[in-house]
């Protein structure tokens, strides 16, 4: 293989053994961590079984920035890549290197988080963010009522979101905060913006820091927070990992903790009868790599175009497509019963 | 006749401006105060502290290691593998601390070998080493057994101090003694405040700083220890950032970059105020998107004030006004 | 005394561009005070460093205690018995005074089978030769926070913390109150009658008459002679030590000297200069003499707006004139050749031409700034050829030049800027006899020409061979004049030492 | 004149190597030799680094060093994207401009005023700037405006804005430093600061005024930086820096001052580009073109050294001939 010098970054065998010579090009919002993982290994998937050559690559984790994703763009576009697949870290931003893409014949599919409607053809979504707000919402929410907060008591959650930017993150945060203003989620609230909304980024190690300031000012008592909930597949654990580590740990009955990450990230914390994590959100990532591929693969072919209202995926089936926008299901809530009945 | 000399000059200034801003906390957020808080601050400023040593040394000698953010990186990666293969702690520690030693001598020698300033060689080792990770790992482990995550989460002094602090202690107070009682720790100075001075007085100047490297890169072992083991996911950008804030808290505990002054004290207050900042902000209710701007605000007035002091001291003698000249000559 | 201890026998060592020494003999024994003197640049530091292993001798035999050695730096000399008290001080200002002391050869004891550094024995031992010293400083100071005099008295005792038995003491009272020279003194006797051998380097006749045992005067890095002090005189050993037939080096052209073309009153600076006067008529050379140190350089820098002035005025041709920098110095035809040729002087590593033209880029450059090259090349070439310089064209790396050519081009450098004064401060130090005679001679033609020429040296036979009017400095004062035709050496010495009371007129 | 003999020498050495690398990378990957290609991606990709690279060789050359670059960019990114926000374009490129200018002017007054060392003076304003941009913006991007898209996205002549930009300064830059006195001021406050405040020249006064310089270009950077991200993020400066510096030092710049040449700058400017979006083409991930930039740094110093090391063995050798003459 000639370009391959890395071997474990493209999951092409050899281009020129390719029979239908199709080349599908993925970005992730960054490499290397267990959510996209699980995309990858599902994208690579789809691509075996339709004989296609999937490039992979993204920007290292401290470093998910637009700019990076604009970089290794412009070096696909140059390739004439078919099809790009794309999960970007600032929607607005991308948006006019997307257009460039297709001014040069390559059709971009969005994955995990969308970019500006006009700059992709078809969005594939994982979830809405009223599901996925539902679902981290009603992981505490349960939690919490069971532990005697309600109507008469109020309490306080925190978010731990990611860079600030990214599309998801921002529309499950206007998700929840339209929740909360529901009769059935009023008893929680986010008191102030500033400080009970953590962006710590994409950085192990920030991440780790502003988990543990935040598991710090957990506890009962109106100046404390009751419940965190983690936005990102990186702030779960580390909220996870943080309180595990907590010096004198807030007292548990008091306070919850759920948030969004793959089910192996949070095995630990969740089985663990001490960790007031009882629940995590997600959906089934490796689905949707191997549903993003396929509608790449089938736009690139014709099979599908801007109006179809139907994709027939492989091994998941069929999906409905509304408005260019391809829905994978709803979130996957799973705890101490059922988290071992997922492996990614 | 031995005099009680706890800090000088830029570490009494520093005391003084954290004892200030500490009885401000009290007062102003009074959530700082908890035991929780304190500890994950304490293991914040532990990892900061022990790698803060060893830049201070390297520091000393008027050398600089920009590279030691790549560096941490690869160890905590280095660590996650052996971790995820179920090695203990007390295999990971030895491990870490070996593998600093390695890579930070590796620094040591291309600065003397090849006579190259610190600051581009290590600028070049920096990215080889950020390059390796790469070929080590894709991104990240994770999925790491409890084995791993010992330190931070089971390992507590008297059940509620983390052990990182312990660990901080332990070299802290060998770095005083070692930095008042060792031969080797005078040579250090002497190099940094006067090389030709210190070859004169027959310093092998290349032999000390390699080994100064060396010391170093095993402090970022240790510190790389407690960055790794604090989750059960080890990314390749761990120690991303640190060497600037390393340099930051070497920096604001008053040794120079020149090299030949600096103190143990110093780099405590210094890393310790850093390591401070960020939380405390959000205690304060002041969004964490000023937390840089305090950090370099109180870099820059601390060098500046301490700078303005050097100045002041240069010009020893007043300038007196023409008739007192006039009489002190008469 | 004793037998010999230290045994040197033509020694010989060459710099680029100076033979430093030329063939020494010196012979110390034990039990003896030997003082080694000699004009400024005579070589005598230069040999003790040889001593000390700080330079190796190019050729020659050194035997310590009998045995034969070449010691490659100052740590083997002081372990083989050898201590120097240098007259840079070499001391690390960052560090305290206790690990000034001991750097590289601390007091350890073992605590556990660990050895570590004993404070407390260290600390015993300082406070002892403090206390044989006579004087106070704080152990735990650190250098920098020291004055001159105390650093001196660290290096002191830092040479008394080996045991030696043999010291060096390289100019040691050059700082030093007299209190502090009179317990110096104390212990050096003390020493003595130990029966170390010490070697005492001084410019004050006084002091080595009244200590030292023998005298060895160096002469341009030539042995002299060696004579036991009490069998001599004063004026002997500044013969010897100036020695060279006069007037021979330094061919004065007579110049019609006009009126007060610079004058300067009651001026002071920020502490060190006390009330200096004095004038500077047009075409004369105009000399400062002084030790070391008594602020020669301190005044012409701080005229030329180097350093700020706390008091006093200065005349040009009668207008009173303000120097706030070196600019306004250049603009009103003040020129200054720094005495620190490496450091202030010429930037070694350019080359000749655009060393010359530095002072006054503006004048090289055309529209835009653009060097102008040739010009450039042109007024090297010019002086090149004026000057001498040894080199085949403006092209020339400076760093290639010898010292002498070096100080051509730094001269060159100060005249391209067609001064109307110029201030030579130590014009020919560390430059070769022959050079040096170059140098007088341009000094000579320049009056000529109608430049007017302040000259600092520290060699008197330069000043007096030179100049129309010789200024004496001592301690940040005008001490005296002299006219030329009145003028010697000894007067001159004797004012500068102010040891008898020769005061010149004012 | 020797250092010039010995920069020629080592422009040489990078132009072949800048060559050889083109060419290798041209072969491997053909679609790499297409001019939209190295004209839209190689060279525009490399512009904000190679605009900064320019003064920062001034700066290394009089012995100083710039480590707030990154941030004064993305510092004046946002302030400028916040002022269009309020009043405009034309007080976009000013609040811009300005806010460059007042960085540089800071870190010029700390450096020659109050004599801190450069390295600390500007990691101190690097957290500064960082932490203004930072809290300024809130964490939020602030995108891109007329103005901004103006200089990052539009073509002259089919080629792109921001590379004829860089053009006209490089050749300002090479003549400043190569033929003015200016240039000549540089050198020689690098060399000896202390001999050439001696001549008479305003040392001070010059520190202050590269170092203004430098931030006006980084604001100058910043603006087309935006234009080609569309947004830019208070942390999007990270690593420039480090980026800028190699890439003078891989020109042949010496750290420690006085040696230096600005073509070499832009021969590294154009090897590292290649590098960048070669490797791309090759498909070879970002994290691995870390290593072969890390690399080629190496080869730089040490060949430097080497060189250096000659030229000093030599220098001795000619003394030595020069007393004898
Ligand atoms: N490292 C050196 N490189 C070149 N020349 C040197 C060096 N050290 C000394 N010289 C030259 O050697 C000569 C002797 O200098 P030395 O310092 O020994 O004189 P000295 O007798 O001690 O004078 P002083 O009384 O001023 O101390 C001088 O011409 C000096 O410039
Ligand atoms: N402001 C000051 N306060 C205290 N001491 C000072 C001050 N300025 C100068 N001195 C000291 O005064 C002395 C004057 O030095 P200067 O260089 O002017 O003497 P000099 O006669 O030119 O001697 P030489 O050139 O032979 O060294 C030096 O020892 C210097 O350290
Ligand atoms: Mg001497
Ligand atoms: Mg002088």
């Amino acid at each position: 293989s000639k370009t391959d010098s890395s071997g474990k970054d493209t999951s092409k065998d050899d281009s020129g053994s390719k029979s239908n010579g199709v080349t599908v090009a993925m970005l992730p919002k960054f490499k290397g961590e267990n959510y996209f993982d699980a995309c990858k290994t599902g994208a690579e998937e789809a691509a075996e079984e339709l004989d296609i050559t999937l490039l992979y690559d993204g920007p290292p984790q401290d470093q998910a920035t637009n700019q990076k994703q604009v970089d290794i763009l412009e070096g696909w576009i140059a390739q004439q890549v078919n099809v790009i697949i794309v999960s970007p870290n600032d929607p607005t931003a991308i948006a006019p290197t997307l257009k460039k893409a297709q001014n040069a014949g390559i059709k971009i599919v969005t994955f995990d988080a969308d970019a500006q409607e006009d700059s992709r053809d078809i969005f594939v979504n994982q979830i809405t963010p009223e599901s996925a707000a539902k679902g981290l919402l009603d992981g505490v929410a349960d939690n919490l009522k069971e532990k005697g907060y309600g109507d008469g008591k109020k309490a306080n959650i925190a978010l731990v979101s990611s860079s600030g930017t990214d599309a998801n993150q921002k529309a499950w945060e206007e998700a929840i905060d339209v929740l909360l203003e529901t009769s059935d989620y009023s008893f929680m609230q986010i008191k102030n913006r500033e400080t009970d909304v953590y962006y710590p980024g994409t950085d192990e190690t920030k991440v780790n820091s502003d988990s543990a300031t935040l598991i710090g000012r957990m506890g009962d008592g109106d100046d404390k927070i009751q419940a965190a909930i983690g936005l990102s597949s990186m702030a779960t654990p580390a909220l996870g990992a943080q309180f595990q580590s907590a010096s004198s740990k807030p007292d548990i009955s008091k306070i919850s903790i759920t948030g969004l990450a793959t089910p192996n990230a949070l095995k630990t914390y969740i089985k663990d009868d001490e960790n007031p994590m009882n629940s995590g959100v997600l959906w089934n990532c490796m689905d949707l790599g191997y549903l993003a591929v396929q509608a790449a693969y089938q736009l690139n072919e014709g099979t599908i175009d801007e109006s179809s209202s139907s994709i027939t995926a492989g091994r998941i089936g069929g999906k409905e497509i509304v408005d260019r926008v391809c829905i994978l299901g709803d979130a996957l809530v799973f705890d101490s019963a059922t988290v071992d009945e997922f492996d990614y | 006749m031995k005099k009680l000399k706890l800090a000088t000059g830029t570490e009494f200034y520093l005391a003084v401006l954290l004892l200030v801003a500490l009885i401000l906390l009290r007062v102003l957020a009074p959530g700082f105060y908890t035991m929780n808080n304190i500890m994950s601050l304490l293991n914040t400023f532990s990892y900061t502290l022990i790698a803060a040593i060893g830049m201070n040394l390297i520091i000393i000698t008027s050398n600089i290691d920009v590279s030691t953010g790549a560096l941490v990186s690869v160890i905590c990666l280095a660590l996650a593998a052996a971790g995820k293969g179920g090695l203990p702690f007390a295999g990971l520690l030895p491990l870490a601390m070996l593998i600093g030693m390695l890579l930070s001598g590796i620094n040591g020698l291309f600065i003397t070998g090849m006579k190259i300033p610190a600051i581009v060689a290590t600028l070049a080792t920096a990215q080889i080493f950020q390059g390796i990770l790469p070929l080590m790992v894709e991104g990240s482990i994770y999925d790491l057994p409890a084995s791993f995550t010992w330190l931070a989460f089971d390992a507590k002094i008297f059940g509620v101090i983390p052990a990182s602090v312990l660990l901080c202690l332990i070299v802290t107070v060998a770095a005083l003694i070692f930095m008042k009682y060792s031969r080797f720790a005078k040579k250090i100075y002497a190099i940094g405040n006067n090389k030709q001075g210190a070859r004169l007085a027959g310093i092998a100047v290349d032999k000390i700083v390699v080994i100064t490297y060396i010391v170093a890169g095993t402090l970022f072992g240790v510190a790389s220890t407690i960055i790794a083991t604090a989750g059960q996911r080890v990314t390749t950008t761990m120690g991303t950032g640190l060497e600037m804030t390393l340099i930051a808290a070497v920096v604001l505990g008053g040794t120079s970059t020149a090299g030949g002054s600096g103190s143990i004290v110093g780099t405590v207050i210094g890393a310790f105020i850093l390591s401070m900042i960020s939380p405390a902000i959000n205690y304060l209710g002041i969004s964490p998107n000023w937390s840089d701007a305090v950090k370099g605000a109180i870099i820059i007035i601390s060098v500046v004030v301490s700078g303005a002091r050097h100045i002041k001291r240069k010009r020893v003698i007043e300038p007196l006004t023409e008739k007192q000249l006039r009489k002190e000559a008469a | 005394m004793g037998e010999t201890i230290l045994q040197l026998e033509n020694i010989v060592k060459s710099f680029p561009g100076v033979l430093a020494l030329d063939g020494i003999d010196l012979n110390l024994r034990s039990g003896e005070i030997h003082a080694v003197c000699g004009e400024n640049g005579a070589g005598k530091s230069t040999l003790m460093k040889v001593v000390c292993g700080v330079h190796q001798a190019d050729k020659g035999e050194m035997v310590v205690n009998g045995i034969t050695e070449c010691f490659k730096n100052p740590m083997e000399a002081y372990k083989k018995g050898i201590s120097i008290i240098f007259q840079e001080t070499s001391l690390f200002e960052e560090m305290t005074v206790l690990d000034n002391l001991f750097l590289g050869h601390e007091k350890t004891k073992k605590t556990m089978g660990i050895s570590h550094i004993d404070y407390t024995a260290m600390r015993e031992e300082a406070t002892e030769i403090f206390k044989r010293l006579n004087t106070t400083i704080d152990l735990d100071a650190k250098i920098k926070a020291l004055g001159m005099a105390q650093k001196q008295m660290v290096e002191i005792a830092k040479a008394l913390t080996f045991n030696a038995n043999i010291i060096i003491f390289d100019e040691p009272t050059a700082s030093l109150t007299q209190r502090e020279v009179e317990a110096l003194f104390k212990i050096i006797d003390e020493l003595k009658k130990s029966g170390m051998g010490i070697v005492y380097i001084s410019h004050r006749l006084e002091e080595i008459f009244e200590i030292s045992d023998r005298v060895t005067v160096i002469r341009d890095g030539k042995y002299i002679s060696t004579k036991d002090t009490k069998k001599t005189t004063k004026n002997e050993l500044v013969a010897d030590m100036v020695g060279r037939e006069m007037g021979e080096y330094y061919p004065k052209t007579e110049t019609k000297i006009g009126d007060k073309l610079l004058e300067v009153k009651h001026y002071y600076d920020q502490g060190f200069l006390n009330d200096i006067n004095f004038y500077l008529r047009k075409g004369e050379i105009l000399g400062f003499s002084g030790l070391a140190g008594a602020g020669r350089t301190e005044v012409m820098e701080s005229l030329c707006g180097f350093t700020e002035r706390a008091a006093g005025q200065v005349f040009l041709e009668g207008e009173e004139i303000k120097i706030n920098n070196y600019r306004d110095a250049k603009k009103a035809g003040i020129v200054y050749v720094s005495e620190d040729r490496g450091k202030y002087g010429v930037i070694v590593d350019m080359i000749i031409k655009q060393n010359i033209t530095l002072p006054q880029l503006h004048r090289f450059s055309k529209a835009l700034g653009v060097m102008d090259i040739p010009a450039e090349g042109k007024a090297a070439d010019k002086y090149i050829g004026e000057m001498g310089i040894k080199a085949p064209d403006g092209d020339f790396l400076v760093a290639n030049l010898s010292g002498g050519n070096q100080q051509k081009v730094s001269v060159s450098k100060a005249l391209a800027l067609k001064p109307k004064i110029l201030i030579l401060d130590e014009p020919t130090r560390g430059v070769d006899v022959s050079a040096k005679a170059e140098i007088h001679k341009i000094i000579s033609e320049l009056t000529q020409k109608g430049v007017t020429i302040i000259m600092i040296s520290s060699e008197l036979p330069e000043l007096i061979g030179m100049c129309d009017r010789i200024y004496v400095m001592k301690e940040g004062r005008i001490a005296g004049s002299f006219d030329r035709d009145e003028v010697t050496q000894e007067k001159i010495l004797i004012m500068a030492l102010g040891t008898e009371t020769g005061e010149g007129k004012a | 004149m020797k250092n010039k003999i010995l920069s020629f020498s080592f422009n040489k050495a990078l132009f072949v190597i800048w060559v050889l690398i083109f060419l290798f990378i041209g072969i491997m990957a053909p679609s790499f030799f297409s001019w939209p290609y190295i004209c839209n991606v190689m060279l525009r990709n490399i512009v904000e680094i190679g605009l900064v690279a320019l003064p920062m060789t001034f700066i290394i050359i009089t012995g100083g060093i710039d480590l707030s670059v990154g941030n004064t960019m993305i510092l004046s990114a946002m302030l400028g994207g916040l002022a269009y926000m309020k009043w405009g374009n034309i007080a976009a490129l000013l609040v811009t401009l300005l806010t460059g200018l007042i960085c540089g002017l800071i870190n010029g007054i700390i450096i020659a005023k109050i004599k801190i060392s450069s390295m600390v003076a500007t990691l101190a304003t690097m957290y500064l700037f960082l932490g203004l941009a930072r809290g300024i913006s809130k964490g939020d991007s602030v995108y891109y405006y007329g103005l901004a898209d103006f200089m990052g996205n539009t073509s002259i002549a089919g080629i792109p804005m921001q590379i004829w930009i860089f053009i006209l300064l490089a050749i300002i830059f090479v003549f400043v430093l190569g033929k003015t006195s200016f240039g000549r001021q540089l050198y020689c406050i690098g060399l000896n600061p202390n001999a050439t405040r001696y001549s008479g020249i305003d040392t001070d006064r010059v520190q202050i005024g590269i170092y203004c310089l430098c931030g006006v270009i980084c604001a100058l950077a910043a603006l087309i930086f935006l234009g080609r991200f569309t947004s830019v993020k208070y942390d999007a400066g990270t690593n420039f820096n480090l980026k800028v510096i190699t890439i003078v030092v891989l020109g042949g710049t010496s750290i420690a001052g006085g040696i230096g040449d600005m073509r070499g700058t832009i021969l590294a400017t154009l090897i590292i580009a290649t590098l960048n979006s070669g490797l791309t083409v090759m498909n070879i991930p970002i994290d691995i073109q870390t290593i072969i930039q890390g690399t080629v740094l190496i080869i730089a110093l040490v060949a430097n050294a080497v060189v250096n090391a000659r030229s000093k063995q030599k220098r001795i050798i000619e003394v030595k001939k020069a007393v004898a003459i």
